[in-house]
């Protein structure tokens, strides 16, 4: 399978959704085009909006408090994330005594927390990057726990009659071993980190991608909404893909 | 033969009673190891052979400190032990290269993480894998390897860090002969220069007569004991190649062998499986 | 008795069912005026207007209370959505700025150059206050809209300072006036407050529906505003303390003399005769066309944003 | 370290937040105890309304609603993660293809697509369910789609040398496999499967938890959302309990 | 004793020209095996011996359809191969049991995958353990079991299926003397039942010659060839602990040993670290 034929196949795939999604809104195949409409907008109208707020540039300062949001969601909770991670794999007894309030507070609604984030962080950037944390965070924590604890017995043992101290075990053996474990957590978590941010500033902020989706909502406007959306997944599809680079480089000795 | 293990504080190893059970599901209980002594001298060179499964490995294990006793103690260099045993270097039988690490980077790793400039370890690290003969595949990752090469890279990795006790566990088991004496000799070479203290678990026989200065001999399991402690009074240095051709080396291999057999009899017969093969268990 | 309701098992959407702006709906349920009627309802609170609206058009409520707003934007956009019965005359909605401020800005048109919050951009208090700018002479960029949401975050945005100032809603606008956080500079709760910005009434909460199912269940939809006609006169003759009797404890914030205080101030909000006048559609479609570019050139004629026939045949 | 100490431990930690929580609701230790009453409550209060709650019986409704839901949501979205996980898995090409597709999926804010489920399953338990599957779904999925690929090589040959079919590895070698790294996403999302459910009813419903809080919400009835909150946190704990007795038996044969 | 390898149609295994190559990091090559000829009989117990990393297990991996050729053809039983060798059964160099399955379950898998009844297969199973001596571990998992014990495991896992086509790569590695022998006169006693085709990797030439009617030679790598190809012409049935004091055992021993001395010395010179230890490649 060349790349060719993938992005392709991959295209295909994309123009069958808008191929549908256009049928959907506008023929009476799949029930009311008039309902479908108001709740899905047209695939014409979402990208001639999207057009527009790329070539007016009205765009960019939304997509660039998102981004900062996101990304320092995401740095943050996932550093969070590992070093709390490999912190409760190394200590059994921390692990064992705050193992209940860690799994409380991962059921915590964040909606509800945005109030106290807000009182806490101001309606800035940082509020948002805190609900961003909450979710990032614990997909990365539990994960990395798992991937220290699922470190081979023998390589281990091998380390450290090598002579490695806690330190040395953590940066030549548990972390490369957790390595896979913690990159699947991120990619789960590129998705959280944007999700947490739109959320944040859906729930009370002067600009982003999550406010203007808001705005759009407030007003019916359901072209606003998707066009919203729309960019932010191109947007999320970039991290990933830098995280997917990130990946390729650290797992190298994985082979293909 | 049967050689003293009276305690002397210079002791490279010494087991007092050392016994170990591992737990197993439902409770239950199994006595790999009885109750066991034994002392290994500061500059000695010890084999241990004994049927399959008997517990050898997991002597090693207690005496690196990975297995904490049921009961008894160990001692290394005269002091107690309690957790690791720092002053071992551990060659285990199965692999434990780190897998993320290149072979050199491997090999460098107990140099750097003793606070050798990573240039000096990796030099000295190239010289060790040339001495395994390996020195084309410095760059691979272990995956890459064949069996053989990944146990001497182990046995470079092991013998880098220059420890003062060495405990092998069939180091030369996926290599072919040739190979096996190659190794033999290196390491004895490199022995005769400061004598460590070596315990060096084979199932070979002849490689454990023709490198050591005391044989083990441990019984079938469960419950396995030392049956026998055979000294080698082979002259040093060595060749292991042509040592097998002194009659006195014969005769060694003989009595030991015949003991040997003896004890894989009757590890089958607990089984039940050893009607039929007994006739074969002959040399 | 008359015919009996061709769909007893009503759901009905609310967005943000403890606000005083919907107390008719509450004191309908809570002094059981469905029940009289031979209704079923359940009532399903969403976190927003624009959420129980887009609720009713996906079918999953059957009728909302809901801002007046919605059935112009709708009925724009081609969706046939009415309204049955008016709630509330005025919008309630409030401006005000941080009592710390009030030496600086004493009128709207002080406000240029300043942070104000509103409950969510696109929503009826960001609407309000951008008419009130425009009014004032003053362009709606002018101020810088922050969406600070409808509970406490609202108040801990000006608690903390992060805004200058707020168009907001009861209970937000009750709990800050009570601690003493904020002055008070436009008050729609009130009629003299809503004449003095939109020149008359302005309609706000609503019931709604679509126009089919008023159609299809004509029984139901009496029924329906039997039971809300029957709250709003309640409420005209209610004191504070009935009210505050009446509703879930909860929802007296904690104090009871705080709620009865907020409820005369929004007292004259309620509708007394469920009826949208052509004055308060004329002063909606005015605000409208003005703020929102969209609807700069909509056609949609009074007659099919309400419909009278339910208020007028109403038996309470 | 025995079981009693370890509980007294953790009781201990809780003691210390409830204390903590006190002290800041009622001195002037951490700020203005009315402001930090107000966005916190204090805890006497909240274990109070738990109280009567659980006495009046008023909250076992609520409970059982979003129980079903977060269940649901749980069963429904990990079955799905754990098939799509092993399908894409073992199917280089869809994986390949539908890469970017899942990855824009799990960033769309989910509080956006609440309309849109309420218009497709109704405002009933489903919507709330769809909710939390689009939660639950991409953590597990993520996770065995990477655990699948972690297996041994060798033991994954060896079991084709042993003449499986594709079915027969999935039973055998695939899912044992990747069992830790299933469990492991399991965990997280017993929280996320919880907070979806609770997230929909919040937006949008006549019962539950999450209603229960947005009533309290609206009237800054604090202590309501935090009893509110205290009684989620109680219950994904149970559930938790739950996946780990299961966890438990099916990963005997780690020791352990 | 060069042995013809024209193809005849019942072959257990034919390759044909096969060249085995690996790709390194950076778009680099590793010829492994050089192209090569081999054709195994039906019937034909073949053994191969040849210096560690030279590509024994590269050649079984192939022949089991686990790697694909970088160019030439393996046919089976006459038939090309393509995915999957499914008359073979193939006992890995490395640990390869399944960690979540115990002992009997491993052993009993095949069968039941095959389709028969879980009882049934248990019973076979119960039966194998018996035979390898393990009776008394079949319900452990793998990794409470000793080297020796999980390769015998393994022993019995590959043999239950019964296949027509045997790939060993030093099934009897770690293993005692005592307990190979054992072994060895199983594993003859079920070949000399309907004789299936055999390769068999081992490092123990003894063995080797003891137990195959073919020694195949391969030189040391990269591009490795097969550079001997020995019939052993010793009667059968043969007891293994018996036949090493056969004259013709030890002509045949001597001259294949001599033969792979060559190589390994050339192996090491590859690497430059043969200068010291040339002179002690001699038995
Ligand atoms: N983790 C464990 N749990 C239970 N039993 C174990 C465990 N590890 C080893 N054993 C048992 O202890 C005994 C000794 O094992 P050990 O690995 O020391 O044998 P060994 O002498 O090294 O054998 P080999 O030569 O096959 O490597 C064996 O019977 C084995 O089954
Ligand atoms: N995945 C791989 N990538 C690159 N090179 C490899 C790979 N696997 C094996 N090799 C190389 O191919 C050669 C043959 O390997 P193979 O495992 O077949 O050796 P072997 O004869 O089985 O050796 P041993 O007796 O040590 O097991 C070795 O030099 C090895 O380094
Ligand atoms: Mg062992
Ligand atoms: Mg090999």
């Amino acid at each position: 399978m060349n790349r060719a034929a993938l992005i392709s196949l991959q295209i295909l795939v994309a123009v069958a959704i808008v191929v549908l999604w256009h049928l959907a809104s506008t023929t009476t195949l799949f029930g009311n085009p008039k309902t479908v409409a108001f709740f899905f907008g047209d695939p014409v109208s979402v990208m001639r909006r999207v057009g527009e707020w790329v070539f007016e540039g009205s765009i960019w300062y939304h997509l660039w408090i998102t981004l900062s949001e996101s990304i320092l969601a995401f740095l943050i909770g996932a550093a969070g994330g590992v070093l709390f991670g490999f912190w409760f794999a190394r200590k059994p007894l921390v692990a064992a005594v705050f193992d209940p309030y860690v799994k409380a507070a991962n059921a915590l609604p964040r909606v509800v927390l945005a109030p106290i984030f807000a009182l806490w962080f101001g309606l800035g950037i940082w509020s948002k990057v805190a609900l961003g944390i909450t979710l990032v965070f614990f997909i990365v924590f539990f994960n990395v726990y798992q991937g220290v604890k699922e470190v081979s017995p023998t390589v281990l043992s091998n380390a450290r009659m090598l002579g490695m101290n806690e330190r040395q075990l953590l940066r030549h053996v548990y972390l490369p071993s957790a390595l896979s474990w913690m990159f699947s957590s991120l990619h789960t978590s590129v998705g959280f980190a944007v999700v947490g941010a739109v959320v944040g500033e859906y729930l009370g902020s002067a600009a982003g991608l999550g406010y203007l989706i808001q705005q759009a909502e407030g007003v019916f406007d359901v072209t606003g909404v998707f066009a919203g959306m729309f960019v932010l997944m191109a947007f999320v599809l970039l991290v990933d893909w830098l995280v997917g680079l990130v990946e390729k480089r650290l797992l190298a000795w994985r082979g293909r | 033969m049967q050689a003293e293990t009276g305690q002397t504080p210079q002791d490279a190893v010494h087991l007092d009673g050392v016994a170990i059970s591992f737990d197993l599901a439902q409770g239950r209980r199994f006595d790999a190891v009885a109750p066991t002594d034994l002392a290994v001298g500061a500059h000695q060179f010890v084999a241990i052979v004994g049927p399959t499964g008997c517990g050898k490995s997991t002597l090693l294990n207690a005496t690196a400190g990975l297995l904490k006793p049921a009961q008894g103690a160990v001692s290394i260099f005269g002091q107690p032990l309690t957790g690791m045993n720092k002053s071992a270097g551990y060659l285990f039988q199965q692999d434990a290269l780190m897998p993320w690490k290149t072979v050199i980077e491997n090999v460098a790793i107990g140099l750097e993480i003793a606070g050798v400039a990573r240039a000096e370890a990796r030099r000295e690290a190239q010289g060790w894998l040339e001495r395994v003969g390996l020195s084309a595949f410095a760059d691979r990752y272990p995956q890459m390897l064949s069996g053989g090469q990944r146990k001497r890279v182990g046995l470079a990795q092991v013998l880098i860090r220059n420890p003062k006790l060495l405990l092998m566990d069939e180091p030369f088991g996926p290599l072919d002969a040739q190979t096996r004496l190659i190794m033999g000799d290196l390491l004895l070479n490199l022995w005769s220069e400061d004598r460590k203290a070596v315990l060096f678990v084979t199932h070979d026989l002849d490689e454990a007569i023709a490198l050591s200065d005391r044989v083990i001999i441990m019984s079938a399991g469960p419950r396995s004991r030392i049956i026998g402690d055979y000294t080698i009074p082979l002259a040093r240095p060595r060749e292991i190649g042509e040592i097998r051709h002194d009659p006195l080396f014969n005769d060694l291999h003989r009595t030991i062998w015949n003991a040997l057999r003896d004890e894989v009899i009757a590890a089958y017969r607990q089984t039940g499986a050893v009607s039929d093969t007994k006739a074969s268990v002959a040399s | 008795e008359d015919a009996a309701p061709e769909k007893p098992d009503l759901t009905l959407g609310v967005g943000g069912k403890p606000l005083l702006y919907y107390l008719p709906l509450t004191i309908a349920e809570r002094k059981g005026f469905f029940k009289e009627e031979g209704l079923n309802v359940t009532i399903n609170d969403f976190a927003g207007g624009s959420k129980s609206l887009q609720a009713l058009i996906g079918g999953s409520v059957d009728v909302v209370t809901g801002a007046y707003e919605h059935t112009i934007r709708m009925q724009d956009k081609g969706q046939d959505i009415t309204a049955v019965c008016d709630l509330g005359r005025f919008p309630g909605i409030v401006i005000a700025v941080r009592k710390d401020l009030a030496g600086e800005i004493k009128s709207v048109a002080d406000l240029k150059g300043r942070k104000m919050g509103v409950t969510a951009p696109g929503s009826s208090t960001a609407l309000m206050l951008q008419y009130a700018l425009q009014k004032n002479g003053l362009k709606a960029d002018d101020v810088a809209m922050i969406g600070i949401g409808g509970g406490a975050s609202a108040v801990a945005a000006i608690k903390k300072g992060e805004i200058d100032g707020l168009s907001h809603l009861d209970p937000v606008i009750a709990q800050l006036q009570f601690e003493g956080d904020i002055a008070v500079l436009l008050d729609t709760r009130t009629e003299a407050g809503t004449r003095a910005l939109f020149g008359g009434p302005n309609p706000a909460a609503t019931v709604y529906v679509q126009r089919a199912f008023a159609e299809a269940n004509p029984v139901t939809m009496q029924r329906t505003v039997n039971a809300f006609m029957k709250a709003l006169k309640w409420i005209s003759e209610a004191k504070p303390e009935d009210v505050a009797a009446t509703v879930p404890e909860e929802y007296l914030l904690g104090n009871k003399d705080l709620y009865m205080q907020a409820f005369q101030n929004s007292k004259e909000m309620y509708s007394p005769d469920g009826m949208v006048t052509k004055e308060g559609y004329d002063s909606m479609m005015g605000v409208l066309k003005k703020l929102d570019p969209e609807l700069a050139n909509a056609d949609v004629p009074y007659e099919k944003t309400f419909d009278p026939k339910f208020v007028q045949a109403a038996k309470i």
